[in-house]
């Protein structure tokens, strides 16, 4: 028996106290490891090309390989894509935009996960008749490719007057991101204990009161989630950006189209780039600041069906 | 023969200690039940015993064979869990024979086991259903069939009934000790339910921060609780303090009660003026009896609380309120004037200042 | 009856405010998706050219789609690119998740990495893995250079391989989330149930594929909707790296909606194009969604 | 920008209706290259000079993005006050939608019906009667373009014609050059299609098939001569791996690839890279088989404002589109002729001298995006993008749908 127990382990001859031993480079953490920071090469490497190469020079991306560090590190392309790159006449680069899509986001964000928590509020909480099958149109209603809407779309602002305003935008972005954040609205509140729910009824809370007084409060992971999906959805649109705007108020993101297809001889990878990074910039930082957030809220309005 | 040896275990995560340097030793065929409040480290416990949590120092033998490093497959044990852990997609069959099927044993064997734990259980109409279609109490036989089935010497309970329903409780309780009798396996039993400690064990682990604070039959830890801790946790209702000190006699002395210690057997020498909790059980009190007690007195009856067969009694004996346990067919009126009296063998004292039994 | 007016004597004002401040959500089910649905089966059936206009021309529309061998193939590529894009981001994002949650170091670190192309658009995912995989510049170029001289990688200008090179840029994009999303369903599962398997022996992968997946299904479920409507509406990426090419062998039929409505300025084919996506996705989604969102009542 | 404002202001050039006030217009296209944006320049720096101000919406991505937007927006009643279309049939609903402005009056008024030169070229803007759009160039489509460079590495003699640049082929592939260049976007390959048709089948079977629709013709021998051709150039371009057709063109340039065939815009690429007509590149109108060419072009058209202030400035800037300076301006840069019959071309090089005598002599041809719907267009393009990307489609396959589509055609 003890030959057995001896001769099972590595550490043989000695009694197992403590611990069970744990090599840093066990089989199992090579493994471990060795798979994440593959993978973590392969999510890395456009980011690291973008990097690179909006450092360097046109003569040096032409003749050298997208992967090498730049001989010369030069902040030309960046300069040029934020202030003086050219679409048609305008040559203010991503500059303009950026405002723009600031002045868009903002409204969209705060009236969309507005309106989507109220909704969700509404469906998991009070279960009106009917607010199933209106819920279930939304669900199907995601699987709508935004092109096809277009058309009705354009023909319902015209009619409400708001063609061509913010309003008519922050509209559009409201309604398409309505299906999403419902979703995960009503999924984290219908985790919350009914009871809490209950208790503020009989406490003669209403509608309103429960949700100002009880659900908000408690429901910052979920609003962190809708605000990251929103932030990144509505900063990142073109369609709805270059459809329902005019170039004054063009977003960030029309100015990147402009300037990455805008090819004056040769491309200016570059210049792309920069403007690429520089357009990503926004979410990227929102989303590292509240990443933590956002795992955990996904786990509360996604994992509970 | 000892079946189940901790020595010197203890288990850190980061800088809290939950183990400290704990021991147990656990007799062949014994059932042995880890009893504390919760956060005392008696899942832990049971967990490091399984080989789930690593220990961060200590052994752990099991059948005289050291299982620190061993994996729990390996370990010649069985568990069950609080949540059942069953696995919902899989029918009760499947939850039986899932463990067995990676372990390769023949499919006979299997099927035979199978049947032994099913019959045991009284759980062979359940055997196709998935565990969703089943009540609580089914779930949980399907999953001490689980451990059953693994033929092991060792069963390993995880708070088992919690999730039950009293009556459900109060049934399974029974069933896990003929359970015992009948397999006469070695049984840890985690659990912070003092009825399920009292009615199963063989011995008892009362446990607290960490550390094991009396580990003996459930008698003696009722009747002569180490310290005030497990005195205060064992029993419900629970047992009356009077917060005093010793007077020559010697005595124990509060706002006006005077108790005479002459019957009471001291496990250490009191030293007068020392200040002491006195304890004594609500059943240990006598209410009219009739009879002539070491210590009687004349008190007025606040609350009466009947539970059914028995009636508590609520009054005050100087400023300390002292619950009585008498049987309902005698309970009195609130406001009556009624004696109290009792042994003072039966009473327990403890220091003030450390806890300790005296 | 005079019990049953003081019993409910306004249902349609019970929970009034609930249904106000549901109305949005009204709305925009009703008007945008119902209504713009019906407008636009209607305007199918019609030869609206450049401007919807009520001609009808019965199933004119259709006959012409499905005779058109780019819409077939779009078809074919959106099945192609959407069964490999739900298995690899589902297995990619599960094992993931899987590996993240074995208690290793620096979690938070390799969840940023693999979540953040999340926050990018497709335009920019597109951009970046058209240059990334670009023959004379990108990885091709770069084996070549490191002495691999017959080293061929060049998915985005062969026609039997395109789909693959969408598919890399996709998963890059997309599996961040779904890893998340799964490593918040690995976190919900009771603990207790990997100690039984532990104690029962069953191996850890054994686990995860017999125990564990099958209990998540809510969150393949939340992941599936997510993934699945991506796929359906999968444009600007296509549209970014290849512009359907080489050939048709991008194309898929989101674009090819688009491109009769707007620059074929064929409104009535683009409408019949949608409708047929619609069709299937209602086909296929609504009996679904309904019992899963609609019919089952978890307070009832 | 100050400078050049002050010289223009000096010189108070434009005869057009006085103004004012200064109103900002907002004007829509998609000429965003480099030749493109040079000449739009021309257009802002003219208008600007009437007190008024030129607000750019320029969409990058060529047409078919741009068109999109601009029609959501006419459609969605918020319209700029001036839009490009190609001349034809793009914006004939919105026409008749009654969403843009007549400009009859105007028209008649300055007597574009005396200098718009050829005068078909109002015909694009007509619907009814009335006149719609402001023609503001001709571009053809039928040029072959050579890379001297090129086939001086490949060491075979600069070709003349489409045969013998066919024939030159695998000695530009053996110097390692790809022999022609097309983008990959679908319109550049239905285009060049389109070019071979009059080059190798001549005029009468190219109106035969698009004017008349005849799918006879479209099925027949001399088509089949055409498709033939086409793939040849399949062959040439397979591997041609760019997507924008200054790209395509920037590889001539460059000498990387022997030759394409583009329209007449590549002129102005060329002539931002600073290279010189005969020395450093050739262009052979009509492939150089059959000096035809096509009398397409860019049309500006003008949504109906709200705005009074606008709806005037509208008119300054369909005059000043139209004045001879600013043809002349925009023009050059653009590597087109302009539409007036009356301007001096003398700055003019000499592709754009061949492309003037080809158009005096009348050798000329309709553009077939004014022949045919978008709706066919799409069609067309369809086709082309499988066949140039299949090698395994026959041309006598590919003859056989191009029939049908023609046939369907309306």
């Amino acid at each position: 028996m003890a030959d057995a127990v001896l001769t099972s382990h590595p550490a043989a001859g000695v009694e197992p106290f403590g611990p069970r031993p744990r090599r840093v480079f066990s089989r199992r953490n090579i493994f471990l490891y060795g798979t994440l920071i593959m993978v973590s090469l392969y999510y890395l490497l456009p980011l690291y090309v973008m990097i690179v190469t909006s450092l360097k020079g046109m003569p040096e991306i032409r003749f050298g390989n997208v992967f090498a560090p730049p001989l010369e590190i030069t902040f030309e392309p960046w300069v040029k894509a934020w202030s003086t790159a050219c679409t048609g006449l305008n040559c203010e680069g991503l500059s303009r935009g950026f405002w723009n899509s600031v002045r868009i986001t903002i409204p969209s964000v705060i009236v969309s996960i507005a309106i989507a928590s109220i909704n969700g509020y509404a469906l998991a909480n009070w279960r009106f008749k009917g607010a199933n099958i209106f819920f279930t149109i939304l669900i199907v209603g995601a699987f709508i490719p935004y092109q096809v809407m277009i058309y009705p779309i354009v023909i319902i602002l015209r009619e409400m007057g708001i063609y061509g305003t913010l309003t008519g935008l922050v509209l559009v972005h409201t309604i398409f991101g309505m299906p999403i954040n419902t979703l995960l609205f009503r999924n984290y509140f219908a985790s919350v204990p009914e009871e809490l729910f209950k208790a503020a009824r009989v406490d003669g809370a209403g509608f309103w009161g429960i949700y100002f007084r009880i659900m908000l409060p408690m429901s910052l992971p979920i609003f962190v989630v809708a605000m990251i999906i929103q932030v990144t959805g509505i900063w990142n649109d073109f369609l709805f950006g270059v459809v329902y705007t005019k170039p004054e108020t063009y977003p960030m993101t029309v100015q990147l189209n402009n300037i990455v297809n805008s090819v004056q001889g040769v491309k200016e990878y570059n210049v792309n780039m920069a403007a690429t990074l520089l357009t990503g910039l926004v979410p990227l930082i929102v989303y590292f600041i509240s990443g933590k957030l956002f795992v955990r809220g996904i786990a509360a309005g996604a994992v509970k069906g | 023969m000892t079946s189940v040896l901790v020595k010197d275990l203890s288990l850190s995560f980061g800088a809290v200690e939950v183990l400290k340097k704990l021991n147990l030793d656990v007799q062949q065929g014994e059932f042995v039940v880890l009893l504390g409040p919760s956060g005392c480290g008696k899942s832990t416990l049971l967990n490091c015993i399984a080989g789930l949590l690593d220990v961060s120092t200590g052994q752990i033998f099991i059948n005289g064979k050291n299982v620190t490093w061993e994996e729990p497959k390996d370990r010649g044990i069985g568990m069950v869990f609080q949540s059942y852990a069953l696995y919902p997609q899989m029918t009760v069959e499947g939850n039986l024979s899932f463990g067995l099927k990676n372990a390769r044993l023949p499919r006979e064997e299997i099927a035979k086991r199978i049947a032994r734990a099913a019959e045991i259980l009284q759980i062979e109409p359940l055997l196709k259903r998935k565990p969703a279609a089943l009540s609580g109490g089914q779930r949980q036989r399907v999953a001490i069939g689980r451990a059953l089935v693994r033929d092991v010497d060792v069963f390993l309970f995880d708070e088992p009934l919690s999730n039950l329903d009293a009556k459900l409780r109060a049934e399974l309780r029974v069933e896990i000790k003929r359970l015992h009798q009948q397999l006469a396996n070695t049984m840890i039993y985690v659990t912070h339910d003092q009825i399920e400690a009292m009615t199963l064990a063989d011995r008892i682990a009362v446990m607290r921060g960490g550390l094991i604070q009396q580990f003996d039959s459930p008698q003696a830890i009722y009747n002569k609780p180490v310290n005030r801790f497990v005195a205060g946790f064992i029993g419900s209702p629970g047992m009356n303090f009077l917060e005093g000190s010793i007077a020559a006699g010697p005595a124990f002395s509060a706002d006006g009660v005077d108790v005479p210690l002459a019957r009471y057997d001291f496990t250490a020498t009191p030293v007068a003026g020392q200040k002491v909790s006195f304890g004594i059980r609500p059943e240990h009190v006598a209410l009219n009896s009739g009879a002539d007690w070491p210590f009687s007195a004349r008190v007025k009856v606040d609350v009466v609380e009947p539970m059914g067969s028995d009636t508590l009694v609520w009054t005050k004996l100087g400023s300390h309120n002292l619950a009585v346990r008498v049987p309902t067919e005698r309970m009195p009126a609130s406001g009556d004037t009624v004696d109290i009296g009792f042994d003072p063998m039966r009473a327990s004292i403890f220091d003030s200042g450390e806890g300790g039994r005296l | 009856m005079a019990t049953e007016t003081s019993k409910r004597p306004n249902t349609l004002f019970r929970n009034l405010n609930a249904k106000i401040a549901s109305l949005p959500m009204i709305f925009t089910a009703l008007v945008v998706f119902v209504g713009g649905t019906v407008w636009t089966v209607v305007y199918s059936f019609t030869n609206s050219r450049l401007l919807p206009r009520l001609q009808f021309v019965g199933l004119d529309q259709y006959e012409r789609l499905w005779s058109t061998p780019r819409w077939l193939a779009s078809i074919e590529n959106l099945m192609i690119y959407g069964v490999l894009s739900l298995i690899f981001s589902l297995t990619i994002g599960f094992v993931l998740a899987a590996l993240l949650d074995q208690k290793i170091r620096f979690e938070s670190v390799f969840r940023t990495i693999i979540l953040y192309p999340f926050a990018l658009s497709f335009i920019v995912t597109g951009l970046v893995w058209q240059w990334l995989l670009n023959p004379d510049f990108g990885v091709q170029h770069f084996v070549r250079g490191l002495g691999w001289e017959t080293f061929t990688f060049n998915p985005l200008y062969d026609q039997s391989i395109v789909i693959y090179g969408i598919l890399i840029a996709a998963l890059w994009q997309g599996t961040g989330l779904v890893m998340c999303l799964m490593l918040a369903g690995l976190r919900g599962i009771d603990e207790d149930i990997w100690k039984a398997a532990r104690v029962d022996g069953i191996p850890m992968w054994k686990t995860y594929i017999f125990i564990v997946i099958p209990m998540m299904r809510p969150v393949f479920v939340t992941t599936l909707v997510i993934i699945a409507s991506g796929i359906v509406r999968v444009y600007d990426l296509v549209v970014a790296q290849t512009s359907g090419g080489p050939g048709h062998a991008s194309e898929v039929p989101a674009k090819y909606v688009y491109d009769y409505m707007f620059s074929a300025q064929n409104l009535g084919q683009g409408f019949a194009a949608s409708t047929m996506m619609l069709l299937t996705v209602l086909i296929v989604v609504v009996p679904w969604a309904y019992l899963e969102f609609g019919g089952r009542n978890k307070r009832g | 920008m100050n400078t050049f404002k002050a010289a223009i202001a000096a010189s108070t050039l434009l005869a057009c209706a006085s103004v004012s006030q200064a109103t900002d217009l907002e004007v829509t296209h998609w000429w965003t290259s480099g030749g493109e944006a040079a000449a739009v320049a021309e257009f802002a720096k003219a208008f600007d000079a009437t007190g008024n101000k030129w607000v750019d919406g320029a969409i990058a991505g060529g047409g078919n993005t741009a068109r999109p937007v601009f029609i959501s927006r006419i459609t969605g009643g918020d319209p700029m006050a001036a839009t490009q279309f190609n001349h034809g049939r793009q914006a004939e609903e919105l026409v008749q939608a009654g969403l843009m402005r007549d400009f009859t009056e105007l028209a008649e008024k300055e007597g574009w019906k005396n200098f718009v030169r050829p005068v078909s070229l109002l015909d694009g803007c007509t619907v009814d009667g009335k006149i719609y759009c402001v023609p503001i160039n001709i571009h053809s489509w039928q040029w072959l373009w050579l890379s001297h460079k090129a086939f001086a590495d490949a060491g075979v003699p600069v070709p003349t014609n489409w045969d013998e640049f066919v024939a030159a082929a695998p000695a530009l592939e053996k110097a390692g050059k790809v022999p022609l260049a097309i983008g990959g976007q679908p319109w550049q390959r239905t285009g060049a299609f389109n070019v071979l048709i009059p080059a190798i089948a001549g005029k009468e079977t190219f109106l035969k098939v698009y004017q008349d629709k005849d799918e006879a013709v479209a099925a027949g021998p001399e088509m089949a001569k055409v498709f033939k051709a086409a793939d040849d150039a399949r062959r040439m371009a397979a591997n041609s791996n760019v997507q924008d057709w200054n790209q395509a063109t920037n590889l001539v340039i460059t000498g990387q690839a022997g030759g394409q065939i583009m329209g007449d815009w590549a002129q102005g690429e060329f002539q931002v890279a600073g290279q010189v007509a005969g020395t450093d590149y050739s262009c052979l109108p009509g492939l150089g088989v059959n000096e035809l060419i096509s009398v397409g072009g860019d049309a500006f058209y003008f949504p109906i404002q709200k705005d009074e202030a606008k709806t005037k400035a509208q008119e300054v800037l369909a005059s000043v589109m139209l004045s001879p300076e600013t043809q002349v301006a925009f023009n050059l840069k653009k590597g087109s002729v302009p539409v007036r019959g009356d301007v001096d071309l003398a700055a003019a090089n000499d592709c754009m001298k061949k492309g003037l005598d080809i158009l005096a002599k009348g050798n000329t041809i309709p553009d077939p995006p004014r022949l045919n719907t978008e709706d066919t267009n799409n069609q067309l393009n369809d086709l082309f993008v499988e066949f140039f990307a299949t090698p395994s489609m026959t041309p006598e396959d590919a003859q056989k749908r191009y029939a049908d589509i023609i046939a369907k055609a309306d």
